[in-house]
C-alpha cells in the first residue's frame, strides 16, 4: 500500500501545542507510509488541493488526515480523495485537536500522542478496502402515525407535495390533544376554528388514506422500502353506512359510559361520535360498556340506526401498506398525577387536570362552555392554577419542564375571568417561561389585565375543608409567606409525558426514546425530526415537549425531509454495512437474534441454511459481529482485524 | 570400561546430575499438578523432581518442538531507495538430552527421521536438533492396558533409538549403552560396572515381553488398508465417535504434520516471525484451500488418511509402520476411540471374521 | 515507538461514534483539560465492542481498558448499548479470575453533550490506573503450581447400582423408537470393563451394548450439532440433558427431532482420581458395581474405588437425578436422595475455590504455570456441547486474527478466555472441556465462575434449564436490577 | 530396514539452501487480468539466485508476502522468460488479497522451483492439444509458449481456452497474437453468450466435445478448477483419449513444499514434490481421493 499522511496544524489550534512537523517525521517511518507532510489548513481548499494533488504524485492509495474530529470533517475528507479518484473508504482520521492539542499543553506529550494516534489510523487504513453503495428503488408513500396537528400538517404537506399518504390515527377521529382545546395561546383564537379545516382537507385530500380508530401494528423493511401492517380495529359501525347522524347516540340506553374524549368531565353512551366536528364523523361502540357485546342483549343502535350501519360481529382487520418513509407524530400523554396524595391523588372531584378544563370551558364540550364544578355544578368563584405537577419533579422521575402549561394557564386564567367575570385566579408557579413570541405580553395580560394572582412557589397541600370548599395550602417564597387559598375549583397543569405506547412503537420503528418515552432525534440541533433509522422522522411532542406551533412546524419539516428522500427514484446503501463469510459461518443464527434492526435473515440457498444482511437495512452497528463467536459477520470499516489492528498498535508501540 | 552400569534407585537423579554438564538442555519426565496426573518432558535443573512415568506427551517437541521459528522477517523503508527485506533464519538446536523416555517414544524419533532427513529435502531445522540429541531410555517393565508396541515391531523393552537404555531390576537400575554416544557420556559418569547385571536385565526385559497379550499380525495391514480404502462406510461407521479434536496427533510421537504462518508485521519495528507449528490432520481446515474446496471434509475422510498415513502410505515409501504403539492417542482421546480396534476391523473386513471387539 | 519517556500509562478506550466520542469532542472544544494517557479507538457501538478486544488489549500489556457509549436508552441503534453492558459487566466481574484487577477495567456512558461529564470520567479513571500503578505482566511472573484442595463429599448412590431393571426397559424402549431414528447415542463398553465409550445405535443388536453406569461419563449431546435436522435419539445423564436444553434455547437442536432416553443418574467418574488409585496396568478382567463402590480386578489385584471419594465433583453436587427434559425414562427419581448435594451445590467447587482462594499475582502465577503445559489439542473445545463453530473456531483463522500460532501460555490463555467468554450464559458445567484435557489443566473454574457471575446478575439463571429461555447474552432488559452502573 | 528414500527425478531443478527459506524478490510488474485475477512480475533481488535460477515449465513457486503468508503458484512464464518469473493469481484467501494489494517495488518472497514438471520430452512428434479453464490458464501458459518455442518439435498446437464472461479472460494482451498465430489453433470459449463475443460459448467439456480433437498421436494436457477437470476428463475419454494421454495439474492446499507437512497428499503422493502434474493413468492408481 502507498499511504500519504497529513498532520494538519488547523493554524494554532493545533500546532500551538502539537509538533505538527515532528508527528509527520515520525509518520513518514511507519508501514506503508510514502509520503507525510504537515499542512496548514488541511480542510481549506488549498489544503484540499494539495491531498488531490499528493494522491497524483505519489501514486497513493489511501490517506490519513490528522487533525480535527471525524465527526466534523470526515465526510470532506472522503469526497477529497474520492475526487483524486480513491474509494473515499480508502481515508481514515486521528483526531489530534479535540482529542490531543485542545485538551494539553504539554507539547512534548501532544506530540507523542498525536503519533500515536496517527499510528493507529495507518494501521486501520492498511486494512481497509475500497466499499461500495449499492442503488435499490424506493416506493414514493409515506405513512404517518398519529393524527394530531402536527401529523395532519406533515400529512397535508406530503400530499400537496404529491406523495401518497397512509395516515393512521389510534383514536375514532384525528385531531389529537388540539381538537380537544378551547382557545390557543397567545392569540386567544378558536382551536377548532383553525384546526377543523386543516381536518377537513385531510379528509378530503385525494392523496391521503386515512385510517381510524387504528393502529400501526408491525414495520418491517428499510427505509423506501417499508411494510407496514396496519390493525383496523373493530368499530361494530359499517363505515360506509355511517352517516354520523347521531341517533344511536342519542337512543344508547347505556349512560355511564367514561369518555376519554372529554377527559372525564361527564359520561357518555357506548356508542359515541366523539364530537360534533369528528373527522371522520362516524360512530363506534364502546365494546368494553356495549350492552349488546357484553351481554348479548340490547340492540337497540341497531334497530335505530337509519342505515343500517351496526356490526355486531365485527373484527380486527389488518391492512398492509407499503410505504417509503414513516413520520412518527404520536404525540403525548398526561403524567399519571394520582401519585400526588398531598393533592387528592384523585380522591376530590373539584381537583381536575388543565385538559378537563379545557372541555369544561369548550363550547362544544360537555358543558357547552359552562365553567361548573363536577362535584355539584355549581360556578365557581375562586379558581386556584398549580403549576409544574408532574413536571421539574425528579422525585417522580420527571425533571424536564413540560414547556406550554405557564402559556395554557395563563390562557386559561384569562378565560376564566372572561366567562366569569366576578371570578378570581390564583396561579401557584415555579418560574414562568414564556420565551415565545408575544408570550410575555400573554402573561402579563394575564396578571395585569385580568388580575390574576401569581404565586411564586408550589401548593404543599389542598384538602376538602368541609364546606364544599377546597383548602390550598402553599408557600409564597417571594414574600417567604404560608399562603391560605379557599378554592371552589383547583386545575393542576399536570406535566407530559409520551403517548401511551409510544415505546412499543419505538421498537417497532427501531428508533431510541428517553426515559419519559419521548422519540430520539438524530442530532438534537441539527436533526431534530430525523432519526437514527433512516426513513423515519419525527413530528410534535412525540419528540419533545412543544407547542402548536413547534409542532405544525415540525410536521411540515418532517414533510419537507421525506419529499427530499423521497424525490430520488433510488436510494443508495451505506456500505459500511456487515456482511456474512459463508465459508466460516456456522448458521448459529446468534447474529439474526441481536439485531437491532432485523436486518439480519436466515434464508434457504440451494437447499442449506445461510444467513443474509439485508444491505439497505442493516445500519452498521457490528452489534453482529460481536455477537458471532466465529467472527464470520464483519462489520466493514470496523472489521475485527481492523479493530485488533489498533489495539495492537496501541499496546506495543 | 563395559557397555553396563549399575546404580541403584536412588542414584537415578546422580545419573542425571553427571549427565547434565554434557548438555545445554536435559529434558526429564516430570509431574504436574492439575485435576489429574499428567506427566511432561520438562528442563531439568539441579534439585527437580524426576518421575520415572510414561510421559503424558511424547518427547518429539525436542526436534520438532511445537512451534518454532523458521527465520524472522523484516522490510525496512528507505525513502530514497527501494525497500530493504531482511530475512534471518533462526536454527535453535541445544544439545539436549532426553531422560528416561520410552522405547515407543524412542522409536517415534526413528520415525520422524525419515520425512525430515531422508525426503527429497533435508528439514535444516529437524537435523540440527537431532544431531545433537541424545536419548536415554528406560524399558517398561510390562505391557500397559493402551500399549500396543508389540503390534508394530517393537515392545516394551526394545531398544531401538536410544543412546542408553536403563532397565529396572530388582535392586535398581541397569544403563547399557547403544551407541557410541551414549558408551562415552556412560563412561564419564563413572557409575559401577553392571555386566553381572546383564542376566537380571535379561530376565526382567523377558519379563516384560511375557506380559503381553498376543498380537494379531499386521504385516499385510497395508493392503488390507488399500483394500478398504474406497469403502467410505466403513470409515464412517468406525469415526463415528471421533470430535475431530486432534488430542491423537499432538500427543503422538510420530505425527509430523505442521503448520506454517507468519506472525508479525513486517514493517513493524519489531518484525515478524514465519513460524512452523504442529499442527492436526484431523481438523477440517486443515486441508481447506481458500476457494472453500476441500478434499478431505469429513472427519472420515480424515480419519482415513490418518490411520492409512500410518499404516500404509508411510509404509509403503519407508518400508516401516508411522506408529510406535504407545497408544497416547486411545489414553488421551475424550471418546476412548481406539485405532487398535479401527486396524482389527479393516482385518475383520477384508477377511470376514468377526470384529474382534476393543482389540484385546 | 515510544520515543518519549514519560510516566505516562497505556490506557486504551473504546468509544461508540455516536454519543462517547462527540462527548469526548465536546469537552475537547470546551478546552477540557485531560490527562493524556488515554488513546481512544473509535467504534460504532459499544455494542460492537467484543470483550475479546478488551482482554487481548490487557494481555498485550494495556494498563486500563475504558469502554463508554450512549447512556441507556439513547443508543443510536437503539439496543446495542443494552447488549454491551451485560457483556461488559460479565467481563469485568470475570478478569479477577485471570488474576487481573477488575479495576483496570470501565465501561461507562457519557453523551455527545457531556463534554464536562466526559472529562471527569477520563480524568477519574486515568488516577484510578495511575493509583494502580502499570499493569503486572503475565510474563514477569513466576509459574507457579498450586494444588487443589480437599473436596466436598458426600455420601452418593452409584448409577450403576440397582438399574438393571430399568436398564433392561430402556433398551427395549429404544429398539422400540429405533425404526423412526436415524440413531440413538448412548455409551457402550470401551478398552476394559471401567472405560466406557459412545455408542451408535442404529440396528438393534446394537441396543444390546447399552450400559448404564458410573463409566457413562462423555456428554453425548456434544454430537447433536452433528445430527441437527435429523432424527435421532439421546441416552441422557441429568447433566447431558442440560446441553440439550440449551441447544434447544439457541434453536440449533429442535425438540422434535429428539427422542431423549434416560434414567436417573447418581453420579459418573472422575477418571483423574481412578487413574490416580488404579495406576498403569496390563489387564483390567472385572468390575463389580455395589451400592457404595466399584471393585476393580486389575492384574489379579482387587482395588475399590468408593464412589463418594472418585466421582466427579459435579455429581456430588448434583441436585437433579433425571433429567428435566426427557421422553421414555425408567426407574425412581432418586432426586429425593439428593438433598446432601444440595447444600453442598451451594459452596465453590474445588477448581474455583483454589483460584478465588489465591492472590491476583498468584492466579497469574497459577495461569501461567498450568496453561504452559498445555499443547492446544483442542479436546477442551471439541468435547464442548456448546462448542458450535467446531471447523470454524475463531482461533483457527487469521480471519479475524485474534490469535496467534506463537506457543506462549498467554496465547494458550486467550484461547480459554474465547472459549470461557463464548460459553458465558450458556455452559451448562458438564465439565467435558476439564475431563478431555489429557493434561488435567483445570480450566472448568473459568467456566465456574462466569457461570457465578451470570447466576447472580440475572436472578440466578442456569443455562440449559427451560428451553423457552433466551441466554441472557443474547437478550437485555431495559433495567438491570443487579447491574449497579458505574457513574463517576 | 529402511528402504531407500523417495528418489527425484536428478534433471529437476530443486530448491537449493534451506529450504523454508524463501529468496527475496521485488514486484517489477503488477497486471490486472480480470476482476479477480492479478499477474504479478518479480525478479529475484541476488544476482547469483538469478543466474542460477532454473525451472521446467509446470514447476511451482511459494510466493511469500511477509506478514501474511505464503501461497503455491505455478510459474507462468516460460523458462526461456529469464528477466523475471510470472504468477498469476486469483484473489480468494488471505495470501493471495495481500498479493493483488502488492505495488511494483513492493518485496516479496519466492521459494522455487518446486515439483514435477509437464513431461513435455515424451511428448516429441505429438499433436497437443491444451485445455485451460479460468485460472488454469497459468500452468497451460508457460507450457504453452515453452512448445510454440520449440514448435519444429511437435505435431499440431492447439488450445481451448475457457472462462465464464468475457471479462474473465486473463492474458488478453496476448490472446489476439495467439489467435491469429499460424502455429496455433487456438479456441476461445465463454460459458453463456455475450454481446459482442465473436469466438464459442458453452461450457468446456461441452466446447471440447464440439471441437472433437482426434486422440490419434495427441496428449491432452488441461488445468482448470476441479469441477471443469472431472467432466473434461469425461469428454476427452468419449473423445477416446487414453488415460497416459491425458495430463493434468493438481491443486492442493500446500505448506511446506517439500513433501513432509502432509496437506497435500493423495494417498503416499505428495502433490508438491510429486505433483502437480499427473497423467490420469498415474492418478488412478492414487487412492481415490481427489
Amino acid at each position: 500500500m502507498r499511504i500519504g499522511v497529513f498532520i494538519c496544524h488547523c493554524g494554532s489550534n493545533i500546532g500551538g501545542t502539537v509538533d505538527c512537523a515532528e508527528v509527520a517525521k515520525r509518520a513518514a517511518a511507519m508501514p506503508d507510509v510514502v509520503y507525510a507532510t504537515d499542512p496548514m489548513y488541511t480542510c481549506a481548499e488549498p489544503g484540499q488541493a494539495a491531498i488531490e494533488e499528493a494522491i497524483h504524485t505519489h501514486a497513493l492509495d489511501g490517506v490519513v488526515v490528522a487533525s480535527c474530529s471525524p465527526r466534523m470533517h470526515e465526510p470532506t475528507f472522503r469526497r477529497t480523495v474520492e475526487r483524486a479518484g480513491l474509494n473515499p473508504f480508502m481515508f481514515e482520521m486521528a483526531n489530534i485537536r479535540e482529542h490531543v492539542s485542545w485538551i494539553g499543553k504539554d507539547v512534548e506529550l501532544n506530540t507523542h500522542k498525536a503519533t500515536e494516534l496517527v499510528g493507529m489510523a495507518v494501521e486501520k487504513l492498511r486494512r481497509n478496502v475500497p466499499l461500495h453503495s449499492q442503488e435499490f428503488p424506493v416506493i414514493k408513500r409515506v405513512l404517518v402515525i398519529g393524527g394530531g396537528v402536527a401529523g395532519i400538517q406533515a400529512a397535508l404537506d406530503c400530499a400537496d407535495g404529491g406523495l401518497d399518504v397512509v395516515l393512521v390515527e389510534r383514536e375514532a377521529t384525528i385531531g389529537g390533544k388540539m381538537a380537544k382545546l378551547d382557545k390557543t395561546f397567545p392569540t386567544v383564537d378558536c382551536s377548532a376554528c383553525i384546526l377543523g379545516p386543516k381536518m377537513v382537507d385531510c379528509a378530503q385530500h385525494p392523496k391521503i388514506t386515512l385510517y381510524a380508530q387504528s393502529e400501526v401494528e408491525d414495520i418491517g423493511g428499510y427505509v423506501g422500502n417499508f411494510q407496514v401492517k396496519i390493525k383496523k380495529r373493530a368499530t361494530y359501525v359499517d363505515w360506509h353506512k355511517c352517516t354520523g347522524c347521531g341517533t344511536c347516540m342519542e337512543k344508547c340506553p347505556k349512560k355511564d359510559v367514561p369518555d376519554r374524549f372529554n377527559e372525564g368531565v361527564a359520561p357518555t353512551k357506548a356508542i359515541t361520535i366523539a364530537f360534533p366536528q369528528a373527522i371522520p364523523k362516524k360512530a363506534v361502540i364502546n365494546p368494553d360498556y356495549c350492552r349488546q357485546l357484553t351481554q348479548g342483549k340490547c340492540g337497540v343502535c341497531a334497530k335505530v340506526c337509519p342505515t343500517k350501519a351496526i356490526q355486531y360481529d365485527m373484527v380486527d382487520e389488518i391492512v398492509t401498506e407499503e410505504v417509503g418513509a414513516i413520520v412518527a407524530a404520536t404525540g403525548y400523554d398526561l403524567v399519571d398525577w394520582h401519585v400526588y396524595q398531598e393533592y387528592g391523588g384523585g380522591r376530590y372531584p373539584d381537583v381536575i387536570t388543565s385538559l378537563a378544563y379545557e372541555r369544561l370551558m369548550n363550547a362544544s364540550g360537555p358543558t357547552g362552555g359552562h365553567i361548573v364544578r363536577p362535584s355539584d355544578g355549581r360556578e365557581p368563584k375562586t379558581i386556584v392554577f398549580v403549576q409544574c405537577v408532574g413536571s421539574r419533579d425528579p422525585s417522580i422521575g420527571r425533571p424536564g419542564c413540560s414547556g406550554f402549561c405557564c402559556m395554557y394557564t395563563a390562557k386559561q386564567a384569562i378565560l376564566t375571568k372572561e366567562h366569569i367575570p366576578d371570578s378570581k385566579s390564583y396561579v401557584f408557579y415555579m418560574d414562568i417561561r414564556a420565551a415565545g413570541k408575544m408570550y410575555d405580553e400573554f402573561t402579563r395580560r394575564a396578571m395585569e389585565e385580568y388580575g390574576t394572582d401569581y404565586i411564586r412557589g408550589r401548593v404543599s397541600m389542598i384538602y376538602p375543608d368541609g364546606q364544599g370548599q377546597l383548602t390550598v395550602l402553599g408557600m409564597d417564597t417571594l414574600l417567604g409567606q404560608q399562603i391560605e387559598i379557599k378554592a371552589d375549583l383547583v386545575v393542576l397543569a399536570v406535566g407530559i409525558e409520551a403517548s401511551h405506547g409510544a415505546k412499543e412503537l419505538a421498537e417497532k420503528l427501531r428508533i431510541s426514546y428517553d426515559s419519559a418515552g419521548f422519540f430520539l432525534e438524530s442530532h438534537v440541533k441539527l436533526k431534530p425530526v430525523e432519526t437514527n433509522t433512516a426513513g423515519v422522522f419525527v413530528a410534535g411532542v412525540c419528540q419533545g415537549t412543544k407547542d402548536i406551533p413547534a409542532s405544525v412546524a415540525q410536521g411540515s419539516a418532517c414533510a419537507a425531509k421525506v419529499l427530499g428522500l423521497l424525490a430520488k427514484d433510488t436510494l443508495s446503501s451505506n456500505p459500511q454495512i456487515a456482511s456474512v463469510n459463508t465459508l466460516r459461518c456456522v448458521v448459529c443464527g446468534k447474529c439474526v437474534q441481536t439485531c437491532p434492526f432485523g436486518a439480519i435473515k436466515q434464508v434457504e440457498e440451494r437447499g442449506r441454511p445461510q444467513i443474509r444482511v439485508i444491505e439497505t437495512m442493516c445500519q452498521g452497528c457490528g452489534l453482529c459481529t460481536s455477537t458471532c463467536p466465529q467472527g464470520a459477520i464483519q462489520l466493514a470499516h470496523a472489521t475485527d482485524n481492523q479493530i485488533l489492528a489498533e489495539v495492537n498498535a496501541l499496546c506495543q508501540m | 570400561m563395559s557397555a553396563y552400569s549399575y546404580l541403584t534407585a536412588q542414584e537415578i537423579p546422580t545419573l542425571v546430575e553427571r549427565l547434565a554438564p554434557h548438555f545445554e538442555q536435559v529434558l526429564v519426565p516430570t509431574e504436574q499438578k492439575g485435576v489429574k496426573e499428567s506427566v511432561i518432558f520438562a528442563p531439568w535443573t539441579k534439585g527437580s523432581p524426576i518421575s520415572l512415568a510414561k510421559a503424558t506427551v511424547p518427547p518429539k517437541a525436542a526436534v520438532f518442538p511445537k512451534c518454532e521459528t523458521l527465520f524472522s522477517y523484516k522490510i525496512e523503508k528507505d525513502t530514497q531507495d527501494a525497500p530493504k527485506l531482511t530475512l534471518n533464519p533462526e536454527i535453535y538446536a541445544p544439545k539436549t538430552l532426553i531422560f528416561a523416555a520410552r522405547p515407543c517414544d524412542a522409536l517415534g524419533l526413528n520415525i520422524l527421521d525419515r520425512p525430515f532427513l531422508q525426503s527429497h529435502y533435508v528439514d535444516p531445522y529437524y537435523a540440527a536438533k537431532r544431531d545433537k540429541l541424545c536419548v536415554v531410555t528406560l524399558t517398561c517393565p510390562s505391557g500397559c492396558e493402551n500399549c500396543f508396541c508389540h503390534w508394530v515391531g517393537i515392545g516394551p523393552a526394545a531398544t531401538q533409538g536410544a543412546d542408553i537404555v536403563l532397565t529396572a531390576i530388582k535392586s535398581g537400575y541397569v544403563a547399557q549403552a547403544m551407541t557410541q554416544k551414549g558408551q562415552e557420556l556412560l563412561e564419564k559418569c563413572a557409575f559401577k560396572d553392571g555386566t553381572d547385571k546383564v542376566p537380571e536385565v535379561n530376565q526382567a526385559r523377558k519379563a516384560a515381553w511375557e506380559s503381553l497379550k498376543p498380537a494379531p499380525d499386521l504385516s499385510q495391514i497395508h493392503s488390507t488398508l488399500a483394500q478398504s480404502f474406497a469403502d467410505l462406510d466403513f470409515w464412517t461407521q468406525e469415526t463415528q465417535a471421533c470430535l475431530s479434536c486432534g488430542a491423537c496427533t499432538y500427543f503422538c510421537p510420530t505425527c509430523y504434520c505442521f503448520t506454517i504462518t507468519d506472525e508479525g508485521d513486517a514493517q513493524s519495528p519489531q518484525g515478524g516471525q514465519r513460524l512452523r507449528s504442529q499442527d492436526n490432520c484431523m481438523a477440517q481446515l486443515y486441508t481447506r484451500e481458500a476457494s472453500g474446496h476441500n478434499p478431505r471434509p469429513n472427519k472420515a475422510l480424515r480419519m482415513r488418511n490418518r490411520v492409512t498415513h500410518k499404516y500404509m502410505t508411510y509404509k509403503e515409501t519407508w518400508g516401516a509402520f508411522a506408529c510406535s504403539g504407545c497408544g497416547r492417542c486411545i489414553q488421551h482421546c475424550p471418546v476412548g476411540l481406539d485405532i487398535r480396534a479401527i486396524l482389527l476391523a479393516a482385518i475383520a473386513r477384508t477377511t470376514n471374521t468377526p470384529d474382534m471387539q476393543g482389540g484385546k | 515507538m515510544s520515543d518519549v519517556t514519560t510516566k505516562e500509562l497505556r490506557i486504551v478506550g473504546f468509544l461508540c461514534n455516536w454519543c462517547s466520542y462527540g462527548g469526548a469532542d465536546t469537552a475537547g472544544v470546551a478546552r477540557a483539560k485531560q490527562p493524556t494517557d488515554l488513546r481512544i479507538i473509535r467504534v460504532p457501538c459499544s455494542g460492537r465492542v467484543d470483550p475479546l478486544f478488551i482482554v487481548r488489549a490487557l494481555f498485550l500489556g494495556a494498563d486500563g481498558v475504558l469502554v463508554s457509549g450512549c447512556h441507556p436508552r439513547d443508543c443510536h441503534y437503539s439496543t446495542g448499548n443494552f447488549y454491551a453492558r451485560r457483556r461488559l459487566e460479565v467481563l469485568k466481574q470475570f478478569l479477577p479470575i485471570l488474576g487481573i484487577d477488575s479495576r483496570r477495567f470501565e465501561y461507562t456512558w457519557v453523551s455527545a453533550s457531556e463534554g464536562q461529564r466526559w472529562q471527569h470520567v477520563v480524568t477519574t479513571f486515568t488516577e484510578q490506573i495511575h493509583s494502580l500503578g502499570a499493569a503486572p505482566k503475565f510474563m514477569d511472573v513466576e509459574p507457579k503450581e498450586f494444588k487443589l484442595g480437599a473436596r466436598v463429599s458426600t455420601p452418593i448412590l452409584p448409577l450403576g447400582a440397582g438399574q438393571d431393571q430399568p436398564l433392561k426397559e430402556l433398551k427395549t424402549a429404544i429398539k422400540e423408537a429405533l425404526p423412526k431414528l436415524e440413531v440413538v447415542i448412548g455409551w457402550q463398553q470401551g478398552r476394559d470393563p471401567l472405560h466406557a465409550v459412545p455408542l451408535f445405535m442404529r440396528k438393534a443388536e446394537d441396543v444390546d451394548k447399552l450400559i448404564w453406569g458410573p463409566c457413562n461419563v462423555h456428554n453425548v449431546a456434544t454430537y447433536l450439532r452433528e445430527y441437527q435436522g435429523h432424527k435421532v435419539g439421546l441416552v441422557l445423564k441429568a447433566c447431558d440433558a442440560r446441553s440439550v436444553i440449551e441447544l434447544l434455547q439457541e434453536n440449533l437442536a429442535s425438540r422434535e427431532d429428539l427422542t431423549l432416553f434416560s434414567l436417573p443418574c447418581q453420579g459418573t467418574f472422575d477418571y483423574g482420581r481412578v487413574e490416580q488409585c488404579i495406576g498403569r496396568y496390563t489387564q483390567l478382567s472385572d468390575v463389580q458395581f455395589t451400592q457404595s463402590a466399584a471393585t476393580v480386578m486389575v492384574d489379579g489385584t482387587s482395588k475399590t474405588l468408593p464412589y463418594a471419594e472418585y466421582m466427579q465433583s459435579k455429581c456430588l453436587r448434583c441436585t437433579s437425578r433425571l433429567p428435566k427434559l426427557v421422553d421414555i425414562s425408567f426407574g425412581t427419581d432418586p432426586t429425593e436422595d439428593a438433598k446432601d448435594a444440595r447444600e453442598s451445590a451451594e459452596s465453590l467447587p474445588p477448581e474455583l475455590a483454589l483460584v478465588e482462594s489465591l492472590s491476583l499475582e498468584e492466579r497469574m502465577a497459577f495461569w501461567r504455570a498450568s496453561m504452559e503445559r498445555c499443547i492446544r489439542c483442542g479436546a477442551c473445545r471439541n468435547s464442548c456441547p456448546m462448542c458450535i463453530c467446531r471447523d470454524h473456531c475463531i482461533s483457527d483463522t487469521r480471519d479475524p486474527h485474534f490469535m496467534t500460532q506463537a506457543d506462549t501460555f498467554l496465547e494458550k490463555l486467550f484461547f480459554q478466555v474465547i472459549h470461557a467468554l463464548h460459553l458465558a450464559g450458556r455452559c451448562t458445567e458438564c465439565g467435558e472441556c476439564q475431563r478431555s484435557c489429557p493434561l488435567g489443566i483445570p480450566i472448568l473454574a473459568l467456566r465456574q465462575k462466569l457461570n457465578r457471575i451470570i447466576s447472580e446478575l440475572f436472578a440466578g439463571y442456569q443455562a440449559g434449564s427451560d428451553p423457552s429461555q433466551v441466554p441472557p447474552l443474547l437478550c437485555y432488559a431495559v433495567e438491570e436490577p443487579k447491574i449497579k452502573e458505574r457513574e463517576w | 530396514m529402511v528402504t531407500p528414500a523417495p528418489t527425484t527425478n536428478p534433471s529437476r531443478p530443486k530448491m537449493q539452501g534451506n529450504p523454508y527459506v524463501p529468496m527475496p524478490a521485488t514486484v517489477k510488474e503488477v497486471i490486472q487480468e480480470t476482476p479477480v485475477i492479478k499477474t504479478i512480475r518479480v525478479v529475484l533481488d541476488d544476482e547469483n539466485a538469478r543466474t542460477n535460477f532454473h525451472f521446467e515449465p509446470g514447476q511451482v513457486g511459494q510466493v511469500s508476502v511477509f506478514g501474511v503468508g505464503e501461497a503455491t503458484f505455478v510459474i507462468a512464464s516460460p523458462p526461456t522468460e529469464t528477466n523475471y518469473l510470472q504468477f498469476s493469481v486469483m484473489r480468494a484467501g488471505e495470501v493471495t488479497s495481500a498479493i493483488h494489494k502488492l505495488n511494483v517495488g513492493d518485496k516479496v518472497g519466492v521459494r522455487a522451483p518446486l515439483g514435477n514438471f509437464f513431461p513435455y520430452t515424451s511428448w516429441q512428434g505429438k499433436n497437443v492439444f491444451f485445455i485451460g479453464g479460468g485460472i488454469g490458464m497459468a500452468p497451460i501458459r508457460t507450457i504453452l509458449l515453452h512448445l510454440l518455442a520449440h514448435k519444429q518439435d511437435y505435431g499440431t498446437i492447439s488450445l481451448l481456452y475457457g472462462t465464464r464472461t468475457p471479462n474473465d479472460m486473463s492474458y488478453k494482451y496476448e490472446l489476439e497474437d495467439w489467435l491469429n498465430r499460424e502455429d496455433l489453433n487456438c479456441n476461445l470459449c465463454i460459458d453463456t453468450a455475450a454481446p459482442n463475443w465473436p469466438h464459442r460459448v458453452g461450457l468446456i467439456p461441452n466446447v471440447l466435445k464440439e471441437l472433437a480433437p482426434s486422440p490419434k498421436n495427441t496428449v491432452a494436457v488441461l488445468c482448470g478448477p476441479p469441477i471443469m477437470i472431472r467432466f473434461t476428463i469425461q469428454a476427452l475419454q468419449e473423445l477416446g483419449f487414453a488415460p497416459e494421454a491425458i495430463v493434468t495439474t493438481l491443486e492442493r492446499r500446500m505448506k511446506c513444499g517439500l513433501g513432509i507437512c502432509g496437506r497435500c497428499n493423495i494417498g503416499g503422493s505428495y502433490v508438491c514434490v510429486d505433483g502437480p502434474v499427473y497423467t490420469l493413468k498415474q492418478l488412478q492408481s492414487l487412492p481415490n481421493e481427489l
